[in-house]
């Protein structure tokens, strides 16, 4: 797999985690209490061999350097220096003009200059794991210009809003392609993670940044069904898309459950991600946990149930936690009721003693707070 | 340039054979701890945040799991440019192969490698205590006392002192006398097997020592003596906190479940003085529907659906639906199947306990090890 | 030196390398052929002890980020992770505002949380060796509040231009300080370096912040020589500010001098930089050498004389490159002749015969051009 | 994860003794080559640069220096998180303490080490040869031939053929046959001491000849010819380029000499395979105002003020004023005072070179080693 570059892509408007997104990018997003959204796709890359890797961050990229650094914890070389992490360092006039697009047109260098003869894009907010190698396979066999990923879904009347809806004919042939609006149930959904020669990607760079200064990477690919043999690659397993917070709610708590975890978190197939070195979880006298996904350098001395608990919480006793995501250095005071809550780092709820949102529509305490 | 100016030497090569089967295949200081560490952490970790960059790790018995751990650096953050921890095996030299003959020896054996970094100080430790310690404090003693030598001391009831090497000292702490195991211990200062020396004299002393046909080469039967015969500036400096020697399945039991008091001293959650070890990828723990847990300590990777109580569990166990866990310490990997009632023991790694076994005695006095599936 | 938490500040507008800057940012800049401005600052802080560093940039982080990284081959512990990049995530209304407290303020939680007891606070455009524990030890003795670091110059008409200039009386208290212009051949010079304890640092902070919103940390210590006790603390060796690009050629121009450079460069205080494992240097077998600095990853063929010669340049037969700097990669082609000429990175000189310029006005030729 | 599909061996023992005093303190793959390189280095980057993450140094003799240089694996970027280097010198057992016996040897006295791995292939190398190999594609050979193991062979000339160990092959080249040291060679493929084996086969067939009494423990005398005779699948995979054995310090001397050689198809310079090393911290080369430097090659730290004619010069070299260096190898810290004259001979690290010394002989046969300050 070293003829293949990897690019983690970012996402256009239609991806917005309202609350936690105003404090660092979508790939730094806290998922599953010690994971960053990034891992996923970094540990997807690394374990298919791909080791030489470009990251594109649309803004705020101090957490993406601090988190993936040298890329040595996702077992990239690092004296051969081929993970890069690429943001704009010139002022944008609008934030319309923020494409991925322009975003590869300005380092387009770093492009041109890899020796990879392909490039597998992807985006970081779409969680699931997948052997890009079987991928690139595919797209040689099927003699193809441009292979997408996609994974067919019953759900896309409450899921996957906004995402591209693709049109496939008996040969898998991309023939169109729409946005997801939640009108029907079953539709095969673009998880935007594209296999194409790096010949190709720069020849559409080229094109897209001529016909609009707005367009996205997966508009010229669209407007180019017909000339290019666009073929999709089916994923079977589990896929969360992390496109607002009620999806990233809906997927934190059904991964509480080993069964759908399980799927995700195969031993062969590790997701990696930097160490915190935090000590193992203590659980008190009085201690209730159940159905909860929970994570080390924990103190729980009161009930947790089907909930996610990041690093270093602080449960005190007699708190309550169920339905809820609390994110590293959260601490929650006696007697304290939350449900259905997502609480963001290093806050803490001491005074309130009951909040409670709905499923998919949790309540979000931000960052650094004191409630 | 000062960054070297102490160089840290750990003497690793205990072959624990009072640790049964924990130790077929792996050394003493590479058995497990705590939920997530192997003893050895501890006095890396303890060199890392003490500032200590350079570490020799003498290693001796069943070493290759323990070299190959203990040489990834960057987990205890030693990989800059100047650090680094190395694995110093005894060697073939021009005049043949030697083993490690006592611990004085096994420093002398690596004269050429201190050598290289020229460092002012030398910290002598031991790999098989579990225990936190700012070695740059008691550095700042040595030189504050311009001492030649200072040894690290825990205070301990009279009535233990005898199993001890004990130092006696004047008001200043300066040692006039050291006994090993005294009778009739006129202090209760033990050693902790801790040492700083400044260099150049103990390289001298350990070369005199090496002339010793009769010597054991051992610090506290020769170096030690032979300083304080000489009227060498030696003197205690008094540790306080938690210590423990886990040298038997009982003390590595109890100490282990000293972890789950509250107000242990070792206090492995404090963030200022972390204890770092092996970054394994292992997702979140899963305590699972039908589980109950309480007064324990549980690792990432662990999925829980039975019951465990006063426990301590390392990475990737899995306690199915209705097995019990109580008393219990039970190593990475292994797996405690439905109904099966474990209690009271070490269970090692890469274990099965089948269904409904029952696997250790509540009411023994001494602590079972399991060491074989059942 | 655990108590102490060095600060790497960036330069205010005085600062302006013209040519070079359009690249990166001063930190970034090369010099002598293989250092980046910032390695001198970085070693002078990790050989005086102190491996707790916030590197604070003002634009362009990237070059920073890539060349700093986690600071391992600074001998900063990784694992404590105590080496930050600070940088601007929030849009700027007006350049005017991009001033080191503004920066200080918006990360003053970073600041707060260090548990150091002092700061030195040090930019990374002025290229000497200093040992800061000797600094810190004269400030506890002299029981200061701020000690400055100050160099007397005789050549304070052509060179340290736009720096600030120290009034000191007879106990080495600063009393005024005014801006050099150049109308004086002597004058004590501020190198910026500044020791404080830290509640002073935020408590200036505090007091700039409040009084005007382009304020530099330089103007409210002037405002306080009154209120505080401001030492200053003379250094003897040789010092090179880089504020524009005369300074830069002079600097370089005269390092190429062993006698020069080996006051800079004492084998127990290393400057450390980021290795780029280029092979030796091979010389051919017409090739001209003298008075000349040269980096690894050479190959020349042709005439150096007095010169810089940044890594990897390839200098070809009948090439004649005299006092100039030749960046990093730069490539000249045969009979080209160049005299007082900075070429930038990576470029070409191969069609252009003839560059002449001259002593502290130097021809600039820019990066990755080909002339 | 496929990250560790293959597992490096390097062969790290040899004594090295006609290396003469270069190999007094350190192991022969330690010596120094090509004006900052160890020899190690090559074998090293070579691993790096192929995607053989993880590796195993056996080291044997005087080691110590070689020990700690190649602990610091970020040297070769392999401190990835599954990556390393593992120094593996022989080690004590509860069967007793061993030296390595033969190459094979070497290898089974580590089968534990690689079984925590896992590995499907194992590549073994030599650490003493000097030249640059892209072993990946030698595992994309060995896969597609569906091969037991793949040896690397030089094509060398028919007369030296009975210098090496000759293996003859079919027209696929399958080898059929391997002959030590033949005086009637049947081909001309030299084998190169570089192995590739499908882990399993070799593990059995290292375990075999583990019970044989009459054993080398030899890769070339007992397990090749051994897997050759049960009618497993050898193949040559066929090396063109720079190769060679700095055994000697004349085939050191010429070997560094090659390097002056703008057609020499090792290439040094090309940044698609850098060769990495330590990472000192020296500023760069000053060629001074008296200086001449023609057809040589100098590293970083050096201060030239003398005429400098093809040479190879190491790292912080100091050549004065009037001094004239030829035909000559001048290895780290070394200094050559005013007016000396140094020439056809390799002059060893930190050694210092009087005013108007004379040393070395231009018409001399051999080339001198000079390892004393003259």
């Amino acid at each position: 797999m070293n003829q293949v570059l990897g690019i983690i892509n970012f996402e256009d408007a239609t991806v917005d985690v309202t609350g936690l997104v105003n404090y660092r990018p979508i790939p730094s997003l806290t998922f599953m209490g010690r994971y960053r959204l990034i891992d996923f796709v970094m540990s997807n890359f690394t374990n298919s061999g791909i080791s030489n890797v470009q990251v594109y961050v649309k803004n705020k990229p101090r957490s993406v350097y601090e988190h993936v650094g040298t890329g040595r914890h996702y077992n990239i070389n690092s004296k051969q220096g081929k993970l890069r992490i690429m943001h704009g360092e010139e002022p944008i006039q609008s934030e319309i003009y923020n494409t991925d697009i322009n975003a590869f047109h300005s380092n387009i260098q770093f492009i041109e200059e890899a020796k990879a003869k392909y490039v597998i894009i992807a985006p970081s907010y779409m969680i699931y794991t997948i052997d890009f190698s079987t991928v690139l396979a595919s797209h040689k066999v099927n003699k193809a210009d441009i292979t997408i990923v996609y994974k067919p879904t019953d759900m896309a009347k409450e899921s996957f809003i906004g995402c591209t809806s693709l049109s496939l004919d008996k040969e898998k042939r991309v023939i169109a392609s729409e946005i997801n609006l939640g009108k029907n149930k079953s539709r095969n959904i673009s998880l935007e993670a594209y296999v194409m020669s790096r010949e190709l990607f720069l020849e559409l760079i080229g094109l897209a940044h001529k016909t609009s200064s707005v367009y996205w990477l997966k508009d010229i690919i669209r407007d180019n069904y017909d000339r290019f043999v666009v073929k999709g690659f089916m994923v079977r397993g589990l896929v969360y898309p992390i496109n607002n917070l009620g999806e990233y709610q809906r997927a934190n708590l059904e991964l509480t459950n080993y069964a759908n975890a399980k799927q995700l978190f195969d031993p062969m197939w590790p997701i990696m991600t930097r160490t915190s070195d935090s000590p193992p979880t203590h659980y008190g006298e009085d201690a209730v946990v159940v159905g909860s996904s929970i994570s080390n350098g924990c103190k729980i001395e009161g009930t947790v149930i089907n909930s996610v608990i990041g690093r270093g919480v602080v449960i005190k006793p007699g708190a309550v936690v169920i339905n809820s995501i609390l994110l590293p250095g959260v601490i929650v005071g006696e007697d304290s009721h939350l449900e259905y809550v997502i609480v963001d780092k290093n806050s803490k709820v001491l005074e309130v003693k009951e909040l409670k949102g709905e499923f998919r529509q949790p309540i979000y305490v931000k960052r650094r707070d004191r409630i | 340039m000062r960054q070297n100016q102490m160089l840290g030497m750990i003497l690793a090569g205990g072959r624990g054979t009072r640790l049964e089967e924990l130790t077929t295949k792996v050394a003493k200081p590479a058995v497990f701890f705590g939920g997530k560490y192997r003893i050895i952490d501890f006095p890396l970790s303890n060199c890392a945040n003490s500032g200590v960059n350079v570490v020799g790790v003498l290693t001796q018995y069943e070493s290759v799991l323990l070299n190959s751990y203990v040489a990834q650096d960057q987990r205890w953050g030693l990989d800059a440019k100047d650090s680094g921890i190395y694995v110093l095996p005894p060697r073939e030299k021009s005049d043949g192969f030697g083993m490690y003959r006592g611990t004085a020896d096994a420093i002398t054996q690596n004269i050429d490698f201190i050598d290289q970094y020229s460092p002012e100080y030398v910290l002598i430790l031991s790999g098989d205590h579990i225990y936190k310690m700012d070695y740059s404090q008691m550095l700042a003693e040595h030189k504050a006392k311009k001492a030649d030598a200072t040894i690290a001391v825990l205070e301990v009831s009279l009535k233990e002192a005898s199993r001890f090497g004990i130092m006696n000292v004047d008001n200043e702490d300066r040692i006039y006398e050291f006994e090993e195991k005294p009778k009739q211990p006129k202090s209760n200062l033990a050693s902790m097997g801790i040492y700083i020396f400044s260099w150049k004299l103990l390289r001298r002393a350990l070369l005199d020592d090496l002339k010793e046909k009769d010597s054991a080469h051992d610090f506290g039967k020769n170096i030690i003596p032979g300083m304080l015969e000489s009227g060498k500036r030696l003197f205690a400096w008094r540790f306080k906190g938690y210590w423990k020697d886990v040298g038997t399945i009982d003390s590595l039991w109890e100490s282990n479940m000293d972890l789950l008091d509250e107000s242990n001293t070792l206090d492995i959650m404090d963030p200022s003085w972390k204890i770092y070890t092996e970054d394994v990828a292992a997702p979140p723990q899963f305590i699972q529907e039908h589980a109950s847990v309480k007064r324990s300590i549980i690792n990432q990777g662990c999925v829980i659906d039975g019951t465990i109580i006063n426990s301590v569990l390392f990475t990737n166990v899995v306690v199915e639906e209705g097995a019990v866990v109580k008393d219990a310490v039970i190593m990475p990997n292994s797996i405690i199947r439905k109904g099966a009632i474990v209690q009271r023991c070490i269970v090692a790694e890469d274990i099965e306990i089948r269904e409904n076994a029952v696997v250790g005695d509540a009411h023994s006095e001494l602590i079972e090890l399991v060491a074989k599936n059942r």
